[in-house]
């Protein structure tokens, strides 16, 4: 494996990712969290743009580092959390979950570098412009992007339903 | 002009009253509903008095004619007629009294508030009657036999708020339908075997030789026991002095004129049938006998002037089976026909009594009716020398006629009974007429209206000499053995026979005078004397009592116990099935917590063990 | 004619319309949905009468056959949406729409939720004409699971007192049929591949592939059990007892009316029809099964303290006679089946309509509270006696020619047998008159006098009913002509 | 640059988020492991569409509506969450077993 910028580019990143996520599991404190989290959105946002996908990492930001963990700090606000100061124990359940996940990432991983699919010969790379990803979407994905369309609105709807306070009788 | 049309002429009429008597139950005034039936069954006389004549004078049989009802197997099931001169005579017969009823009933009924439904359901019966008795196939007899049937089974229960009408009615519908069975398996067998349901058919397949000779047997007996229950023989005879319950024109017309009969008519229109078997011949001769002597002991003893009358129909019946089984076909048909004119005379003559009584039905109870209605008595009284075989009277032709095809049948301890139940017939019935009308008793009467005593005149004139259509000439016979039974011409006849005959019954006459008409004996004595005996024929051999502890409490009990069986057993396996799987799921709902990690764990670690399990099934399998 | 094959499949789902229309109307207008439910079923019953009178009865097999493929995986293996009809199904059909229509009207007496439950009713009708219409196992098997689920919210929601055991035994019950039913109708795919009716018969009598038979029969043997449930034969029978008893009017005017007859058509569509050979092989057993039915329940009903249980019993031993048409495995006996089908139909509906009427004046049905209600209720009475004589076999109604043709075709193959079933009309009238009189007959308890008689909207369809009754015992042939055909391809395979 | 790895990061992510998602007592949290598993996904959709043996715009279009799925995700979510607040007082996972058998 020949060290060169993409290389290096994507260590950082994915480091960060990682660590962003770890540190979300470990935390104590919610906000805490939510801030890390929103540090592993930004990571892979970076790594979009290593695989020529500028425009799905602007969304990203403005998504998920923008929109999901602002909604995430709010719906953290609007409920009361008992800060995990203490640390809680060490469960069976715990032990069990970190087995079980274990081994499902080890089957991944085992898939991943054994299947021949994946890892034999010269990996061919395309290159888009984000033109390209327009005409997809309009033409070929018209009907899905309509129908995804109506969706967002129903949960808009949806979550301003629920959300709204039940007026008592 | 075609005939055939006659025919349903004869029939509709009734039908038609029956409809239009149901539609317009509410409307219809008791004037026009008995104006409707009178009329109806007036004209189904009138056009059958039409048939007799064109049958009397063409001397042979009158064009039948069929339609298809049904097709079985591609074979065609007709409906038709079929006038042979048994069946016109018994169409006379039929419309005759039932007209003659219908008149009766519109003086007898009228204070009854659902008048127009105990019409309707005479109209009802004497189209059905009408029907059986011109039908020339065995579905169709079995149709309208059942529905005589039911008629009868509903005007028994006429007075359904009385529970012993109620309970008449349902042993009515039940016991014959015991016998019904036997003639539906028959009609099936017979279909089975033939192909077909036509007479003419089973007559050809027995002439021909198809059938053997267990079969015939078979068949007979089968089509007999129908016979039994419908005419009220021995086994099967109880249900009919319990019909009793109902309205007395109704026993005049089903239980003592018509439809009892109707089992003596089904056994001489398949009389070749039994014929062709001996051991059938003897069993309708057996039972025959020994009901018509039966009934006579149990007459001796009853209270209820409907049920004298009435055992004297069951013994009167069992006479003529007892013809029928010594090969007097003429003889059967000719007291057929005499005894549906004595008989119906009889009932309606004991219904003017009741009437005039107050309904009172107990002789005990009455006595001196002579001096308050001399006509009545006189009417009674033809009937009952009629019924007791007195010359001139009609009864006396056809009983002598039956003992001597007994007789000359060879059957000489039948015979015996038959002069035994001759004399007790005399004595039992004279028995009812002293105590109904000599004594001093002064009783209070009510007034008989003339529609009740004109339709009894006209019987009473015909029971006095309907003898002579058969004697001297044997007129009846030489029209009846048209259709083609040339065997059953009667023996010549015996002359000490009739004279027998008319001793036994003046002994009976007599001494029923000397013991009930001027009181020389004490009947009370005589009962004190052998008092089990008396008992025993009160209580009616106690067969009631008997088939209610043999085959009712059986079949109560067992249906009791498969109640159990069933609630518990095969019930009880159902509900263990369903609490097993009920446990079986609130031990599954344990498992269910409510944690969704929980789940979402153990789908995470299924899923790794399933695919750890796939992957080490491909490397070492 | 190319629109009559649409007729079908109009007919099935000619329901639904009324259900569309019902949602639309507001939760609380009881009286609106009872008019809408009412006139929902008469679509159904009017192209009905067109089937029958474009119903050509000297054409063998399915008639007005529309088929589309469906479902199909690889070339081999298709299901196709085929509705069709034929001789045993026409009355059938026809016996649907008419019961339902009487039903929807009798449905009077259900006051709650009534816009749940004319919808649910009238899914019920669809799931029952597409039962009779459908033309292979697949479709079949679907919409009579659709009048399963509906019959048990049906019963569940409005029954009598202890309606949750009754509809949760029924559903236990007839989801175990549908499983055998399930297993063998997957087994006969595999082999087949078709469900269709024509298709499988005619693999049946080439059997193309080799095929063990040991495979035939379990196939056969679990289709019998399905239908063996839903008729039901002993001893499946006991949901049904309770289903009678606690299911509202309607309901089981159609349970015992029509979704029985659904066993009796599977047996006669897929035992005679497919298996007959096989049948002809156990017919002793079917024979056995059926005078026990016949019997049995003669027995119990004899001594049945309750209206509602002695005509369920009397169910039960009619269903005998209907089973010893079909295990004659003769033209005649399995005429006099189909006959027993739809005359015990329009009986046995009229019968729990009558009980229901009764019920609601009375609110009681226990023989011994019962008695001379003739007095104070002359027509209801009267027409109980009229279904009382049918039940009982009387000629001139329908009752009688069906069980005697039923009978007569046992004769022809099994006089023995068939004598010994016979006793079961005596015992028939034993129970039906003690029933009836117990009911009607009698001195009349005060508490009753003041009952008032039914009115039209009860009568009405009563008197229809007994219209149907008469017409087909006075005329069979009106019956007989349509499924003779049928009947006659159906025997021949059979081969005797 | 190789495929795998960056398949080999997503199946990290996705782990951790697994964990989180099994593991979190804290409803919130949850939320939050389920958006990092989505978001572990779209890069093996984008990854896919870049490295894969027929790379196409496809992966990333796919992408796209997945992130517009979960966003309508999270505020459901979200929606969700506040209304069980509300009702039960607590946004611990393990207080929510009204789905108890």
């Amino acid at each position: 494996m020949n060290i060169n910028g993409e290389f290096i580019a994507f260590f950082i990143f994915s480091v960060l990712a990682i660590g962003g996520a770890v540190f979300m599991i470990n935390l104590t404190r919610v906000m805490h969290m939510a801030l890390a989290l929103a540090f592993t959105f930004f990571s892979i946002a970076g790594l979009y743009v290593l695989l020529d996908a500028p425009f799905l990492a602007v969304i990203q930001i403005l998504i998920y580092t923008g929109a999901v963990s602002i909604l995430m700090i709010f719906g953290i606000m609007l409920t009361k959390h008992k800060d995990e100061d203490k640390v809680a124990p060490f469960t069976v359940h715990k032990l069990l979950s970190l087995l079980g996940v274990g081994g499902f990432l080890a089957i991944v991983i085992w898939i991943i570098y054994r299947n021949p699919f994946f890892s034999t010969g010269e990996p061919q790379a395309a290159a888009f412009k984000v033109t390209d990803l327009g005409k997809a979407m309009f033409k070929t994905y018209m009907i899905p992007f309509e129908v995804t369309s109506i969706l967002l609105l129903v949960a808009l709807i949806g979550a301003i339903v629920l959300a709204k306070r039940e007026e008592k009788k | 002009m075609n005939k055939d049309w006659f025919v349903l002429l004869v029939l509709l009429p009734p039908l038609l009253a029956f409809l239009l008597m149901v539609a317009g139950r509410r409307i219809l005034s008791k004037r026009m509903t008995s104006l409707f039936g009178v009329l109806s069954t007036g004209i189904s006389l009138v056009f059958s008095l039409v048939l007799l004549v064109s049958s009397l004078r063409s001397g042979v049989s009158l064009p039948d004619w069929e339609f298809t009802w049904l097709t079985l197997d591609k074979k065609p099931i007709q409906f038709g007629v079929t006038l042979q001169p048994l069946n016109v005579l018994m169409l006379v017969i039929v419309s005759l009294v039932s007209f003659l009823v219908h008149i009766y009933s519109s003086g007898y009924m009228k204070d009854d508030e659902r008048f127009t439904v105990f019409y309707s359901y005479l109209a009802l019966f004497t189209f059905s009657m009408l029907g059986l008795v011109i039908s020339p196939n065995l579905l169709q007899i079995y149709i309208f036999w059942e529905l005589v049937g039911v008629c009868s089974f509903l005007l028994v229960g006429f007075w359904y708020f009385k529970p012993e009408a109620k309970r008449a009615a349902q042993k009515a519908f039940i016991v014959t339908r015991i016998g019904d069975i036997g003639l539906f398996i028959a009609i099936a067998m017979i279909f089975a075997k033939i192909g077909s349901f036509e007479l003419h058919d089973l007559k050809g397949a027995i002439e021909a030789g198809k059938l053997s000779s267990g079969m015939i047997t078979l068949f007979a007996i089968l089509i007999f026991i129908g016979a039994v229950g419908k005419s009220g023989q021995f086994p099967l005879h109880t249900w009919l002095p319990d019909a009793m319950e109902g309205p007395t024109p109704v026993s005049a017309l089903i239980h003592a004129a018509t439809m009892v009969a109707a089992g003596v008519y089904l056994v001489a229109n398949t009389f070749w049938l039994f014929q062709a078997s001996s051991v059938a011949m003897d069993v309708i001769a057996y039972v025959g006998g020994f009901t018509a002597i039966f009934a006579a002991t149990i007459g001796i003893a009853q209270t209820d002037i409907k049920r004298i009358l009435a055992y004297s129909t069951v013994s009167q019946l069992g006479y003529m089976m007892l013809a029928l089984g010594s090969v007097g076909y003429v003889a059967g048909v000719f007291h057929l026909m005499t005894h549906a004119f004595f008989k119906a005379l009889l009932f309606l003559a004991a219904g003017a009594v009741i009437v005039s009584l107050h309904h009172e039905q107990d002789i005990r109870k009455m006595g001196g009716l002579w001096k308050k209605n001399k006509g009545l008595g006189w009417l009674f009284l033809i009937g009952c020398l009629s019924i007791a075989g007195i010359p001139p009277f009609s009864g006396f032709f056809s009983k002598d006629e039956i003992l001597l095809s007994v007789y000359a049948n060879g059957r000489y301890g039948l015979f015996i009974v038959g002069v035994i139940a001759a004399f007790l017939t005399a004595f039992y019935m004279f028995r009812l007429f002293f105590k109904v009308f000599a004594g001093s008793h002064e009783p209070k009467t009510a007034r008989v209206p003339w529609s009740m005593t004109g339709p009894m005149i006209v019987l009473a004139i015909l029971s006095a000499v309907a003898g002579f259509i058969q004697f001297p000439t044997h007129f009846l016979e030489t029209w009846l053995i048209t259709g083609g039974m040339k065997s059953l011409h009667g023996p010549e006849s015996i002359a000490w026979i009739p004279v027998l005959a008319v001793i036994v019954s003046l002994l009976g006459i007599s001494l029923a005078y000397l013991m009930y008409g001027v009181n020389k004996w004490d009947s009370r004595r005589v009962a004190q004397a052998v008092p089990w005996l008396h008992q025993c024929l009160v209580r009616k051999y106690y067969v009631d009592e008997m088939y209610h502890s043999l085959i009712v409490l059986p079949l109560k009990g067992f249906g009791w116990l498969l109640q159990v069986w069933d609630r518990y057993v095969i019930d009880g396996l159902v509900q263990l099935c369903g609490w097993i799987s009920m446990r079986v799921g609130k031990i599954g709902s344990t498992l269910q917590n409510g944690q969704a990690q929980t789940y979402a764990l153990i789908s995470v670690v299924s899923f790794v063990i399933l695919i750890v399990s796939l992957l080490a099934g491909r490397l070492f399998g | 004619m190319t629109w009559s094959q649409w007729l079908p499949t109009l007919i099935t789902f000619s329901p639904l319309l009324g259900v569309l229309v019902i949602w639309m109307t507001p939760r609380e207008k009881a009286t609106l949905h009872r008019m809408m439910g009412i006139w929902a079923t008469i679509p159904p019953l009017v192209l009905a009468w067109i089937m029958y009178s474009q119903f050509d009865s000297t054409y063998v097999g399915m008639q007005m056959k529309q088929a589309i493929t469906w479902i199909q995986v690889a070339t081999f293996w298709k299901i196709s949406y085929s509705m069709g009809v034929d001789g045993l199904s026409m009355p059938l059909v026809f016996l649907t729409g008419l019961i339902s229509t009487l039903a929807a009207v009798a449905s009077f007496l259900i006051r709650e939720r009534t816009k749940q439950y004319y919808s649910l009713f009238l899914l019920l009708e669809v799931g029952m004409l597409g039962v009779f219409l459908a033309n292979n196992l697949f479709l079949f098997f679907i919409f009579f699971e659709i009048t399963l689920v509906a019959a048990f919210f049906l019963v569940g929601i409005w029954g009598y007192f202890d309606k949750e055991k009754a509809a949760n035994q029924f559903l236990l019950y007839n989801g175990l049929g549908s499983g055998f039913m399930l297993l063998a109708m997957i087994a006969l795919f595999r082999l087949t591949g078709t469900l269709d009716y024509l298709e499988v018969q005619m693999w049946m009598q080439s059997k193309a592939s080799p095929v063990s038979p040991t495979l035939l029969w379990i196939i056969f043997i679990s289709l019998l059990v399905a239908f063996a449930i839903k008729l039901p034969i002993f001893p499946f029978h006991t949901w049904m007892l309770r289903m009678h008893v606690e299911a509202p009017t309607p309901i089981v005017m159609i349970h015992s009316g029509i979704l029985l007859k659904m066993g009796a058509y599977g047996l006669l569509r897929f035992g005679v029809g497919w298996f007959g050979a096989y049948m002809k092989e156990i017919a002793y057993i079917l024979i056995a099964l059926g005078l026990i039915n016949i019997l049995y329940g003669a027995v119990l009903a004899f001594v049945q303290k309750e209206l509602k249980r002695v005509l369920a019993y009397s169910s039960i031993s009619h269903m005998g006679i209907l089973l010893l048409g079909i295990a004659s495995l003769t033209t005649i006996g399995l005429q006099g089946a189909i006959f027993q089908a739809v005359s015990h139909g329009l009986i046995s509906a009229l019968m729990f309509f009558i009980v229901g009427s009764l019920y609601e004046r009375t609110k009681t049905t226990e023989l011994d509270r019962l008695g001379g209600l003739a007095r104070s209720m002359p027509v209801l009475s009267g027409i109980l006696m009229v279904a009382g004589l049918a039940l009982l076999g009387l000629p001139g109604l329908s009752g009688f020619i069906s069980e005697f043709l039923a009978f007569l075709g046992l004769f022809q193959v099994h006089p023995e047998w068939a004598a010994v079933g016979s006793i079961g009309l005596v015992l028939a009238a034993v129970y039906t008159l003690r029933a009836v009189l117990k009911t009607t007959f009698g001195p009349i308890k005060d508490q009753w006098m003041g009952l008032e008689d039914i009115q039209i909207k009860e009568w009405l369809p009563m008197f229809i009913l007994v219209g149907f009754i008469a017409l087909i015992g006075v005329y069979p042939k009106l019956l007989e002509e349509s499924i003779q055909v049928t009947l006659y391809q159906m025997v021949s395979k059979i081969g005797g | 640059m190789n495929i795998t790895s960056y398949l080999a990061l997503a199946a990290i992510l996705f782990s951790i988020g697994l964990y989180g998602v099994i593991t979190k007592r804290n409803a919130v949290m949850v939320l939050f492991s389920i958006e990092l598993m989505l978001n572990a996904v779209n890069i093996n959709l984008v990854a896919f569409a870049k490295y894969g043996i027929f790379p196409s715009i496809s992966g990333q279009v796919f992408s796209l509506f997945s992130i517009a799925i979960a966003a309508a995700e999270a505020a459901v979510g979200i929606a969700i969450l506040i209304a069980l607040y509300r009702n039960k007082g607590t946004v611990e996972a393990d207080k929510y077993n009204s789905m108890k058998g």
